[in-house]
């Protein structure tokens, strides 16, 4: 057995109220503590009621300097909540931080166990594996990492505006991609927006325009993150422009190309498809930029090579027609991921009738029927884009909150239910139905708009729509869409006859949602959201330090909501960028260029390129700064020669050692 | 100091193959150096000493002894108690001392299990199933054979070992080498390594003195080399699919097998520091798997079709494990 | 014997997904078996065959280790080299007598308390099935070689 | 040549003969292959399962035991009616999904020396094998006289589509099989909403008005938009609508006349085949106007059946007379 190493060792057991002391015997394990380890150097064991206390932290402080502490154990909570607190601790008692180590006596033991003896006992055996361990700590340095002063804005919807406008105020630069011609997302589609029913265009389009115009920000619309890497402070990032076939530096705006152009297609996109567009456009009017694009798979010269009209009768020559893709280099230190949502794709409920049914509309289509830019000009029409509906049903939870589909609740449909509602009264006085289970208007000023829609007449009916169908079975029902719902507040089936159907549906991740993840090094949740390194205290940062999330990426909600992440998640990265450097966690690996044999077999273990072979020597070399510390490769040398700071062979194999207590008993011969 | 004033030599054997004492031989004419600078006391292979003689020997008086062989039965464990005591310098000398080498591969079967074997399989003409009794009445008198232990142990898990020799057996430039140091330390030419230490071999791994061409290594499939015609002369046998123990065995030995043709095997045992032999080939194979599938893993794996015997051939005693669950369970 | 068998099983957790699992079992107070310690590394690829030999060798009844769901490694891919080494080591194991369903890999994200509590419970009940392995303690005593051999047969007079 | 089991069923030979007529007229041309389940049982339609599970399946699972032995290099077994076809599927998948149901089964299976391991079998549909195995191409290559004019409502009936354990249909609610298939005849086929609605099953045996109700809005809806007729895949669904709306119409005081076919026998029709050979004719609302549209001559073989001549005795009392009060039509 390897000698005892005179190592002074503290272990200090937290009560955390009754979270821990009221399933453990806290004193038992400090004593048992004292007694049984005190051969292997643990010279005090305490226990005290809330160890992250400012009190705990001093006792701490005290022993080490009156005690002469070398090492600590400190068995509370997870790592991840305090580990930084009781390594601050030590550092202010001059102690190098990386000599301590808590041992999870809450979260893995008193909240997963009933049976008090047997959760002493493990917690004994937790505390013994953790001291066994930090002896064979050694001190470490963080590493220091200069911080890129850019930021990576990816999205630019209403969340990826707020971010990248707070960056550039503040005098940083900021790269906004954006995947469709125009920033502006999904909030540049609505025609009001709620509570207060402001145009969404008239409050949107000037922070496009403060964005499109800001020195301190560079805009790359049409274009595609392709890869990333690096970390932390030192992103480097490839960027896919997509070819707009537009000379950007030629082109005014002035959109006779637009005009010219004779080839009409569907936009599916903005106009949700039930607009048309050109094959050269920009999305909307207030586009930001204002160049447009080709949409090469519909342009008649892409396809046939003929027509042009739009090189023709451009003024400043601007069209290109063989402008191709750049892949765009930027260095940055942090990156925010706002890339918003899908809508729920309404045909998958096909009792509803979305697809089938002539006049059942999604909430996009209806925003974009409401809209005065809209293609029918703000007239809330039928399908056949005449008619006006005399009655109106607006069917909330549409892929929401039902197991078949998406188990969540998408937070925005019950209020867009009653803009609706709102909207047909204001334009057409139609009689107006909304089919709802529970009425969610949890924010402010939000249930006053639906008392205020409730007082315009609207007829709302609480049950869970069971079908849409043309099959009217009397004079009342013929040539309508009956909508059968179990009315619960009535407690009989009702079969309601209306003109038209508005479908509020739910927001979804982006179908590549996983794939994006993939490519920044962030992982998604079950449902298919962003995962937020902490869904309550840190919801705009995730687990990779330097990749932060704002918006409908990381969960269903409001404008509002979107806004206030986007600019979380600004200060963030700002408070990241005056730091001027990072501290990474000083977890690496190294090769003993001595033992290296140069067999090669750990050469192609790291996706992070961080492991290379040096020809001239025949050994292998880590580069430290792209090292990230995952330890595959120290577990793989097959010479034992590469070793890992912070989970070193010796810590683990002596937290193995402790953990079944074999350095209790007096090992047998 | 004997009477003619050279420092006392032994060399003995436990359970071995007698090979180490062969390679000691091995050195040619470098055995006179051996001669001229020491009195050899005990060598049963070589000359007729009694074990009466070496107890009547003092404490610590042998200078130098070079124990190969495991300890297998109760004899084994006399001796090297017995020179443990007699010696200041004991050396645990080729693979069997070291970790157990091929005898230590029956730690994987009961020993019970193993005198079967020996006695009354299809190979041996033993009609009337006559097994070896521990001791048997002859008119006589009495007559006793050594007891077999459980499970084979290598020397360091009986006695205090000085330094350890790996090799199976240790090539006999390596042994040279010792001899000429140990000399030098006598006449105070040179000083001893730190206790423990491991002599006479390398502190990198097979592959730094191998003179093939490596790169980085994809592995589709698992062969035995007599499966590949012809094996590539130049680049590793592994990047060809052949399990080489190589990267994972202690140099010292110049890749004497892969130069010839053949993989390593692992007869040097473990690099410096290492805990487990076995482990570290498990997990150099499994790092060369190009495949991420569990069936598509596993079809690759079946290339190895004893991973027991490729992972822990000379070392099974010495490894953590140190032998099969059934061997435990008698013992 | 083996009912009221208490297993004792050492648990290797990745930091980024099955620690935090374990974590968010935790704060969700879903109950499990207590036979479990955790040791946490960086990556499910950070584990060392050694480690597990070493607790199954000092003691250990089983070992279970948990990692991400291959695909969403924080680290991208290593993952799949911890389920490499799984496969090959429960081979070699299987040469030693030892039954493979001792270790156990199980994938569990950050988002799944609930399948690392059900995950360990289950693997408990299924060691204390196995039984004890008590590691280089003889389960029989063999009093003596001989009487072991004579079992086999009788020496003609 | 694709070679199917057929599992046909009671009402194929019975009520639904046309049905089998049809089919066995549409084979050769689609070079289909069927044999027959030798020594087939009743599939105990909708009734028995609700009464008594563990006869009823295994009543059922017989067929597909004797099936299973008969495998003749195919796996699939082909039923034409819904009812057998789910019942079967049900069996299937029940006797999987619970293995206590699966081994009671089996124990009354042995009795008749029979055995059935679930799975070993595929159960499907006629439509299904038509549409997905031999597929529209086809189907389209074999029509002589495109169905040009002729107004078919396709009504699929509520037991093919639910419950789909296997994943089959295009949709749940409004599955396209049956439209897809009647358009490839060259029909102009009606978007039709009810297509999954019920037809009443054997609620004409046991609750008459109810059976009226569904019955009145299939017919009414499919009258609505212009159906000439309406095309179906089950006997049941058939007979209900055919037999029964007659005295729907008595019961509502409404007077439709939509005749109901078999798919297959528009199928025939479109291969050239003369309506006597497709059993057209039989049903009882009488498809010959609703045929006019294509130019098909329908034989009048069977005299309307004549409204029951009042004789001199006593008058008979009405059948459902104590629901008098309520026999207008629901608002």
């Amino acid at each position: 057995m390897s000698e005892i190493k005179q190592e002074r060792v503290g272990v200090y057991v937290c009560h955390c109220g009754s979270n821990i002391a009221g399933v453990v015997d806290v004193v038992d394990v400090a004593n048992w503590a004292a007694e049984k380890l005190k051969h292997q150097g643990v010279v005090i064991a305490r226990e005290y009621k809330f160890m992250c206390s400012s009190l705990g932290q001093e006792l701490i402080e005290k022993d080490i300097k009156e005690l002469g502490l070398t090492r600590v154990v400190v068995a509370a909570c997870s790592p991840h909540l305090h580990e930084k607190t009781f390594r601050t601790a030590a550092k202010n008692a001059g102690l190098n931080p990386y000599l301590v180590e808590l041992a999870s006596i809450r979260e893995q033991v008193s909240w997963v166990h009933t049976d008090k003896a047997v959760a002493t006992e493990k917690s004994k055996a937790v505390v013994s594996g953790a001291v066994s361990r930090v002896i064979e700590n050694v001190p470490l340095e963080e590493l220091k990492v200069p911080i890129n002063p850019n930021t990576l804005v990816v999205g630019g919807g209403i969340a990826g505006i707020q971010a990248a406008l707070e960056i550039a105020n503040a005098g940083f630069h900021v790269y906004l991609v954006e995947r469709e011609p125009s920033i502006g997302g999904h909030m540049a589609q609505f025609d009001k927006t709620f509570p207060t029913l402001d145009c969404s265009a008239c409050i949107l389009t000037p922070r496009m325009v403060e964005a499109g115009t800001h020195p301190n920000i560079t805009l790359l619309t049409w274009s595609e993150v392709e890869k990333v890497t690096g970390f932390v402070g030192n992103f480097n990032v490839t960027i896919r422009k997509k070819a707009r076939c537009v000379k950007e530096e030629l082109c005014t705006g002035c959109g006779i190309c637009e005009e010219k152009c004779p080839k009409k297609v569907i936009d599916d996109v903005f106009e949700a498809g039930l607009g048309y567009r050109k094959a050269v456009y920009t999305p909307f009017a207030q586009a930001v930029p204002k160049y447009p694009v080709i949409d090469k798979a519909n342009c008649t010269y892409f396809l046939k090579g003929t027509c042009k009209a739009c090189e023709k009768f451009c003024p400043t020559g601007a069209i290109d027609f063989n402008q191709q893709d750049e892949l765009v280099n930027v260095e940055v230190g942090n990156i925010i991921l706002a890339t918003g949502y899908d809508l729920f794709d309404a045909r998958r409920v096909s009792n509803y009738g979305y697809g089938r049914l002539p006049n059942v509309f999604t909430s996009l289509e209806f925003e974009r029927l409401s809209n005065a830019a809209g293609p029918t000009n703000g007239n809330i029409v039928l399908r056949d884009g005449k008619t006006t509906p005399k009655s109106v049903g607006i069917i909330h939870c549409v892929g929401s909150r039902d197991k078949n589909f998406n188990n969540y609740c998408s937070v925005i449909c019950c209020m867009q239910g009653l803009k609706f509602a709102h909207l047909v009264h204001e334009r057409t006085g139609a009689t107006v139905y909304n089919f709802y289970i529970d009425m969610r208007t949890a924010y402010k000023a939000y249930d006053e708009f639906y008392q205020r829609v409730l007082e315009e007449g609207t007829l709302f009916v609480r049950g869970k729509v069971a079908e849409v169908t043309d099959a009217g079975r009397n004079e009342r029902e013929k040539g309508k869409l009956i909508i059968q719902v179990e009315d619960t507040l009535a407690g009989k089936q009702r079969r309601i006859p209306v003109d038209m159907v508005i479908l509020s549906s739910g927001l979804q991740p982006r179908a590549d949602a996983k794939e994006v993840g993939k490519l920044f090094g962030i992982s998604c949740s079950t449902d298919g959201w962003f995962t937020e390194k902490h869904p309550k205290l840190d919801p705009v940062a995730t687990m990779t330090e330097g990749i932060y999330i704002a918006g409908c990426a990381q969960g269903p909600k409001d404008i509002p909501s979107s806004v206030a992440q986007g600019a979380a998640a600004s200060a963030r990265v700002l408070d990241k960028i005056l730091q001027k450097e990072v501290a990474l966690e000083p977890v690496r690996a190294s090769v003993d260029q001595e033992m290296c044999s140069g067999c090669r077999i750990c050469n192609g273990l790291c996706p992070f390129n961080a492991i290379s072979f040096l020809e001239d020597r025949m050994v292998t070399e880590i580069n430290p700064a792209l090292c990230q510390g995952c330890g595959t490769c120290v577990a793989a040398c097959p010479a034992g020669a590469i070793s890992g700071t912070g989970f070193s062979n010796e810590q683990i194999l002596a937290q193995i050692d402790g953990l079944l207590l074999r350095n209790i008993e007096p090992v047998e011969a | 100091m004997t009477s003619n004033g050279k420092p006392k030599f032994a060399m003995y054997w436990a359970a071995s193959c007698g090979g180490c004492e062969i390679a000691v031989l091995n050195i040619h004419e470098k055995i006179l150096d051996v001669d001229a600078n020491f009195d050899v006391v005990f060598w049963p292979v070589a000359m007729d000493a009694k074990y009466k003689d070496v107890e009547a020997m003092e404490d610590g008086s042998i200078l130098l002894t070079l124990f190969n062989g495991g300890i297998r039965n109760n004899e084994n464990e006399h001796l090297a108690k017995l020179l443990r005591q007699k010696s200041k310098i004991l050396v645990a000398f080729g693979s069997c001392a070291c970790e157990g080498c091929i005898p230590g591969l029956a730690n994987l079967s009961p020993v019970g299990e193993i005198v079967h074997t020996a006695f009354s399989t299809l190979s041996t003409d033993n009609p009337h199933e006559i097994y070896p009794r521990v001791s048997f009445d002859v008119p006589e008198g009495e007559l006793h054979i050594p007891k077999l232990e459980p499970i084979l142990r290598p020397l360091d898990q009986v006695v205090d070992v000085d330094y350890y020799m790996p090799g199976c057996p240790p090539e006999s430039h390596q042994i040279a080498a010792v001899v000429d140091l140990v000399i030098k330390v006598l006449r105070d030419e040179a000083q001893l390594p730190p206790k423990g230490a491991v002599i006479g071999a390398g502190n990198s791994t097979v592959c730094d003195e191998c003179k093939r061409t490596r790169n980085v290594k994809f592995i589709r499939e698992f062969k035995r080399i007599q499966d590949i015609a012809p094996v590539d002369p130049t680049l590793c046998l592994l990047e060809q699919g052949i399990p080489c123990n190589g990267p994972a065995t202690r140099s010292g030995c110049n890749a004497r097998c892969p130069s010839a043709g053949a993989q390593c095997i692992g007869c040097y045992g473990p690099a410096e520091g290492v805990v487990d032999y076995g482990a570290r080939l498990i997990t150099a194979f499994s790092s060369v798997v190009d495949a991420r599938e569990p069936e598509e893993i596993e079809r690759i794996l079946d290339g190895i079709p004893d991973p027991v015997g490729q992972v822990y051939r000379f070392n099974l005693a010495g490894s953590l494990m140190k032998a099969a669950k059934p061997a435990w369970q008698k013992a | 014997m083996t009912e009221n068998f208490e297993p004792t099983i050492i648990g290797f957790t990745c930091n980024w997904c099955s620690y935090r699992a374990a974590d968010l079992a935790g704060t969700a107070r879903m109950k499990y078996a207590p036979n479990v310690r955790l040791i946490r590394m960086m990556c499910s690829g950070r584990l060392d065959p050694t480690f597990v030999l070493r607790a199954l060798s000092g003691g250990a009844d089983g070992v279970m280790i948990t990692g991400c769901h291959p695909g969403e490694c924080h680290y991208i891919e290593q993952n799949y080299k911890a389920l490499r080494r799984y496969l090959l080591l429960k081979r070699v194991l299987k040469g030693m007598g030892i039954e493979p369903e001792r270790v156990k890999l199980v994938w569990a994200s950050a988002a799944e308390g609930a399948k690392f509590a059900s995950e360990t419970t289950l693997f408990v009940e299924e060691i204390r099935k196995l039984g004890p392995l008590n590691w280089g303690k003889p389960t029989e005593r063999l009093d003596d070689l001989q009487e072991e051999i004579s079992k086999t047969e009788e020496v003609p007079a | 040549m694709n070679k199917y089991i057929l599992y046909p069923g009671c009402s194929m030979e019975s009520s639904a003969r046309a049905y089998m007529e049809s089919m066995n007229a549409i084979l050769e041309p689609l070079d289909i292959h069927f044999e027959e389940i030798d020594d087939w049982n009743c599939c105990g339609a909708t009734e028995y399962l609700g009464i008594n599970l563990i006869p009823a399946y295994s009543l059922i699972a017989r067929n597909l035991a004797l099936a299973a032995k008969q495998k003749n290099g195919t796996r699939t077994v082909v039923a034409p009616c819904s009812a057998c076809y789910l019942n079967l599927a049900k069996a299937d998948h029940y006797m999987q999904e619970r293995p206590s149901l699966g081994a009671k089964v089996n124990e009354a299976l042995a009795a008749g020396g029979l055995q059935y391991t679930p799975g070993t079998l595929d159960v499907r549909h006629l439509i299904d094998i038509l549409v997905n195995d031999i597929g529209l191409d086809a189907i389209r290559n074999a029509v002589v006289r495109p169905l040009k004019g002729l107004k078919v409502v396709p009504y699929m009936g509520c037991m093919l589509p639910r419950p789909d354990y296997k994943n089959r249909w295009s949709d749940h609610e409004h599955p396209t099989e049956l439209d897809d298939l009647l358009r490839a005849l060259g029909a102009d086929v009606i978007d039709y909403p009810l297509t999954t609605e019920c037809c009443g099953g054997h609620m004409t045996q046991i609750g008459p008005e109810t059976a009226f109700e569904l019955i009145m809005r299939l017919v009414a809806d499919a009258d609505d938009r212009g159906a000439h007729l309406m095309a179906t895949v089950c006997p049941m669904c058939q007979m209900n609508i055919d037999a029964y709306q007659n005295e729907m119409n008595h019961f509502f005081g409404t007077d439709y006349h939509m005749p109901i076919l078999f798919f297959t026998q528009l199928m025939g029709l479109a291969f050239g085949r003369e309506p006597d050979e497709l059993g057209i004719g039989t049903e009882l609302v009488s498809s010959r106007n609703a045929l006019a549209n294509i130019g098909v001559e329908v034989p009048v073989t069977q005299e309307p059946s004549a409204p029951r001549k009042k004789d001199e005795g006593l008058p008979m009392p009405r059948r459902w007379t104590k629901q008098e009060g309520k026999k207008e039509a629901v608002k």
